[in-house]
């Protein structure tokens, strides 16, 4: 396998640390009761996954995420303020405080959504590779999601789908070992789920995602592939470091498991190589962290400083701009009443 | 004036649209081959080659969801469910997706797609091919929901549906695919979310939508026959509803009844008669009778299914009755 | 009288169940190990063992499936749906199965099984995760509706579903888990399919279920300090449906409104506000007012969550003018 | 293998005999106008999938069908005339004239029921493998479904928590090679159906259709396996003789297709087989046939002369027979209509 170049392996640790750190913050956010709901789930652990299928992607393509896809859209490029702001629940994030952490979205970055339905955002793709047939524009569409998502339906119609038609769409499955509680093996008899792309006509791998680069290779030839009318799934093995979401302590696993899990880390694996290699010094490291750490902390202030949507902006983006809002309970309450 | 079926102008509609919008594909089971379970978009696939015209594997979520996905990267998809009945497996990728995206994503993107099926009874289907689920459509925050009773508008509808920038679920019904019409396709149409006065009465207004138009219309003859006179509306759209032009007919009448195939608990019937009570209750001389689909499942003897949804006897009988 | 949570008493209700019915079995994600994602089934896996308490995939369609073959093959399933908010990925599986195999099958079968889940606004769940979609379970025939909003109905409701021949659908409300009640379990109970009246007054009934419940009796404090005294019926079960209950007190106070969180087009709200408006209204001096919520999607803005449901103030706000 | 001895062939034989012309009867009942509903699925082709898996099957075995499942219920012992009845709409049939053909199921001998839903009755065999398990009566669940299902995602989720729980379930594809006018090939890239299922943990195998031995065979294999704690999944290959539904002439395959498909007879491969193999004289074979025949005509006389479903019985069963039934829209309004 050919290694990327070193400078890659910098720029691939750099967006990695800056998905982390940001992770942090957000799990900081929440503890100063500053992030709107109660469901935050933090990618850290799984980074390379975000950041080593991200590098594989081109401009025009696109992706959906899930309800744990924070870092797979700051790896694609998302202003982390706005995405803070978003997950505060505020008007200057990415859509409006609308939707929170679970429901961020960018059409510029190609961003179609992340999703709070396990596999909601799957099918999606399909459509998406649809329309780069039709509009021969040589995008791919990446659907991302959980090893929980391969107990829904939906995917395997999915795949099937885009393997009968040979689109450019890529199944990329982020196997952090649990859906909650539900360790994998609790969850199915053949943990080997590129099996089940590649029984569907895909082209299927699965990846250990604590080497990002290797990570990264696998990506490119499943994208590639898929670029080029083959479909692929790819399987990224990682661990969850902490608990589903940030209330949960994770009771389930035991000390020792988490332990080790954690060894797996690929934000340090990577730095660990980078020093090894002789490739960065680890005292420019530590200044790069700093950095990162310093704009991370400018996403919280940014957040706290904002506002929250206007109750006004309640009935609006239902429907088209163009089309009337749906009428508030008050107002009609309020026609209703006077009439008498 | 041509003559032309209830299916012919649904197809009519979307080859013109077709041709006029390259960006809509049709994409669902036996869309394209086959020419739709019920014929409607028959020989499509050869006008507009098969990148258009879209045979699915029977994968009704992936459908609507490749739809949704389809309609937020630039085209404007036509999704068939090939029964309403099957909405059941796809209302996720329905209301938790394609009717909340604009919403919950601050208003970045819209997801134009129409999803066209058929629903109602008819053709002794049996439970789960003859029901009449647009309550739930209706019920759902984000969805337009469109329903066609005339030839005309089975064109027309379909045509503006294609236009929206929304989330379209449209119904058609499965009794009136081969209904006639002469119909003047050039004459000027209502726009997108105006109901239509089918008939003008001073006795009573019934307000309906779908197949039960015809039944009406067939009551609203009898009645007649009786010298009761009654003002018939068909919806034409749930979703928007047009309101208004209920509110005036009633509050000029002071009679409604309100008609529905689908099962009246909570159905459809039960918010126009919600509603009509709420906002035209000084007007009102009696309440508003609803006319709906039994609280049963359909059964496939005949006998059955015609008695378990209403018809024109029983529409007329009860009109009858309130103005007695 | 032990003091309780909503939770707990949920948790009391199946293990009480099914220390008495071997055939119970939990059926759902994370409803073992983990204790449910709101604890209600805390450590009964503990008690019950694993084949009793069977933890899930994520596979919402099959769960439902899987719970209609164990229901019709002699066991009596709870399957656990994790929030309301997925009844769109299994509702063929609800509404096109279990709903219809007893009617379908001409009578041979019944599909006793409950589906326990959860809905309703309060942790800034986001559009997904919030929503209350009874009234799609409403309008479908066959299955029956349980709605708690007090400690001790989520205990004997939930007891009575558990002997019901027929398919439950159970839901509980996310805000009201760690209410806590002092509650005798032993006290008399209502049956099932028996509304309860929380309040007695003179001037306005107000017809509610569910968390609204207590929106409801704030409100009725509050207009009770301005002497207006409300009755309060509170629904317990959709499905089957105490409109006698309803009718009495409507025929007897004059005034009602309907309160429901769900979106008030073609909901629960409508259902309820066209019933009486039908059947009461002679009895009437005032339009059926509902108060439900919005036509939108919820935001995870909490401002925004907590605005487009109904709460304390609107209902007193909106019971006031009425009576003014 | 070790094939199945010569008696057990004539009865296979005549299973499927008496299945062929069931279907046959139902053709005729349809054209004389007495059937209830234009939905008609005729299993003729598909003998040996419905023979050859039922006769794996032991008395406590439970199964659900598809919209296309005649043959598999009268192949487990359904009574014909009630079958016909039921497909005639009439209260002599199984379901009293509510289900009609697409809805028929009979508790005594195991049936769960047939499903218009394509895919629809899939997961209830899960539930019937826990209940087994439950109950530890030894009972097999197996899902008779067609090709067309394997387009539904909940096919997967079943077939991966039949394997995760290890529980006694089969599920048998009838691939008949078309969906209504879709081929087999146009709704998926892998035609190897059996594949999937071995990537989600199960037994998997295909077979040929035209042999109803091996069918019997392969059924045998993998029923035991499923009675023994594996799950299994059988897809049979053969060919839908006729339309999809009674009205379809197949206008999407060419006649050359449809020659060489019905070539593949399995009733007429095992009827030559036995005369071949010297095991029944021709004759015999006649007046076998023709006794089925008589049998089966009998069924659509019986039909015929039965009673419609009182109008009655419109509002029973939709809730158990203690509970009130729902109130018919007449009464409400004469209630309503009345205190005015
Ligand atoms: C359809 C659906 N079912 C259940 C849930 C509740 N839920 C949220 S996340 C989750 C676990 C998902 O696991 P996985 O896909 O592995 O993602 P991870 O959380 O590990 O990133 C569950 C069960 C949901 N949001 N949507
Ligand atoms: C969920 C669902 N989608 C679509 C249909 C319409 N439909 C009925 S049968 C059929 C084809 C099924 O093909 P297959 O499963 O191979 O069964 P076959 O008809 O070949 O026996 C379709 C699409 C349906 N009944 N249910
Ligand atoms: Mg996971
Ligand atoms: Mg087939």
């Amino acid at each position: 396998m050919s290694k990327k170049s070193n400078s890659d392996l910098l720029g691939l640790y750099r967006t990695m640390r800056r998905v982390r750190t940001f992770e942090e913050r957000v799990g900081e956010l929440f503890v100063r009761g500053q992030t709107a709901g109660s469901m935050l789930h933090l990618s850290i652990g799984e980074e390379s996954a975000a950041v080593g299928i991200t590098a594989a992607m081109k401009p025009q393509d696109t992706f959906t995420t899930h309800h744990r896809g924070h870092g797979i859209f700051l790896a694609r490029g998302a202003d982390p303020n706005r995405m803070m702001a978003e997950i505060g629940g505020k008007e200057a994030g990415y859509c409006h405080g609308k939707g929170g952490s679970m429901h961020i979205a960018d059409m510029s970055l190609g961003h179609l959504g992340a999703n709070a339905i396990v596999g909601g955002g799957i099918p999606a793709v399909v459509g998406a590779g649809l329309s780069a047939r039709h509009k021969r524009n040589n995008a791919v569409s990446v659907a991302f999601f959980g090893d929980g998502a391969t107990g829904q339906g939906v995917l395997y119609e999915s795949m099937n789908m885009a393997a009968l038609w040979g689109l450019p769409v890529v199944f990329a499955c982020i196997n952090n070992q649990y859906g909650m509680g539900t360790r994998i093996d609790q969850a199915t008899a053949n943990t080997n789920l590129h099996e089940r792309a590649i029984a569907f006509g895909l082209n299927g791998e699965s990846v250990d995602g604590l080497d990002v680069e290797e990570v990264a290779e696998a990506a490119r030839r499943v994208v590639d592939g898929a670029r080029a009318g083959k479909p692929g799934f790819l399987a990224v093995s990682c661990y969850r470091f902490y608990g589903h979401a940030r209330k949960d302590k994770s009771p389930y696993r035991d000390a020792g498991e988490e332990e080790t899990g954690r060894q797996r880390d690929p934000v340090a694996f990577t730095r660990a190589r980078l020093i090894e290699r002789g490739l960065t010094p680890e005292a420019d490291l530590d200044t790069l962290d700093a950095e990162i750490g310093a704009e991370m902390d400018a996403t919280i202030d940014f957040t706290i400083a904002q506002k929250e949507p206007p109750l006004a902006s309640m009935f609006r983006d239902v429907f088209d701009p163009e089309e009337p809002e749906p009428e508030p309970v008050r107002t009609r309450l309020n026609r209703v009443l006077a009439t008498e | 004036m041509p003559e032309l079926t209830y299916r012919d102008a649904l197809r009519k509609a979307l080859a013109d649209s077709m041709a006029e919008n390259p960006d809509i594909i049709l994409i669902g089971e036996e869309v394209g081959r086959y020419g739709g379970a019920y014929g409607v978009t028959k020989d499509l696939i050869k006008e507009f080659g098969p990148e258009r015209v879209i045979d699915t594997p029977i994968s009704e979520p992936s459908i609507v969801g490749a739809a949704v996905g389809a309609a937020m990267t630039g085209l404007r998809p036509v999704a068939e469910l090939m029964y309403v009945d099957f909405l059941g497996m796809t209302m996720d990728q329905l209301a938790n997706q394609a009717a909340k995206i604009r919403y919950m994503f601050g208003g970045q993107i819209g997801v134009p797609m129409v999803l066209r099926t058929q629903g109602g009874t008819g053709r002794s289907a049996g439970a789960q091919h003859s029901q009449s689920l647009e309550a739930y459509v209706m019920h759902t925050p984000g969805l337009r929901l469109a329903m066609p009773a005339t030839v005309a508008d089975a064109y027309h509808l379909l045509r503006q549906a294609l236009t929206s920038p929304d989330p379209v679920v449209f119904i058609e019904h499965k009794a009136l695919y081969t209904m006639k019409e002469d119909v003047d396709l050039d004459a000027p149409v209502p726009p997108w979310g105006k109901a239509a006065v089918r008939r003008h009465g001073k006795d009573l207004v019934i307000v309906t939508y779908s197949r039960q138009l015809h039944y009406v219309m067939e009551a609203a003859k009898t009645l007649a026959a009786k010298g009761i006179e009654a003002t018939v509306i068909d919806l034409r759209t749930l979703n928007p509803l047009d309101f208004d032009t209920i509110r005036e007919h009633v509050e000029r009448v002071g009679r409604a009844m309100v008609v529905s195939e689908g099962a009246m608990t909570a159905g459809v019937a039960a918010e126009l008669a919600a509603r009509i009570s709420e906002e035209c209750f000084d007007f009102l001389e009696e309440p508003v009778i609803r006319v709906a689909g039994e609280d049963i499942p359909i059964s496939v003897s005949t006998g059955l299914e015609t008695g378990s949804v209403p018809g024109p006897q029983l529409i007329a009988e009860t009109a009858g009755r309130m103005l007695a």
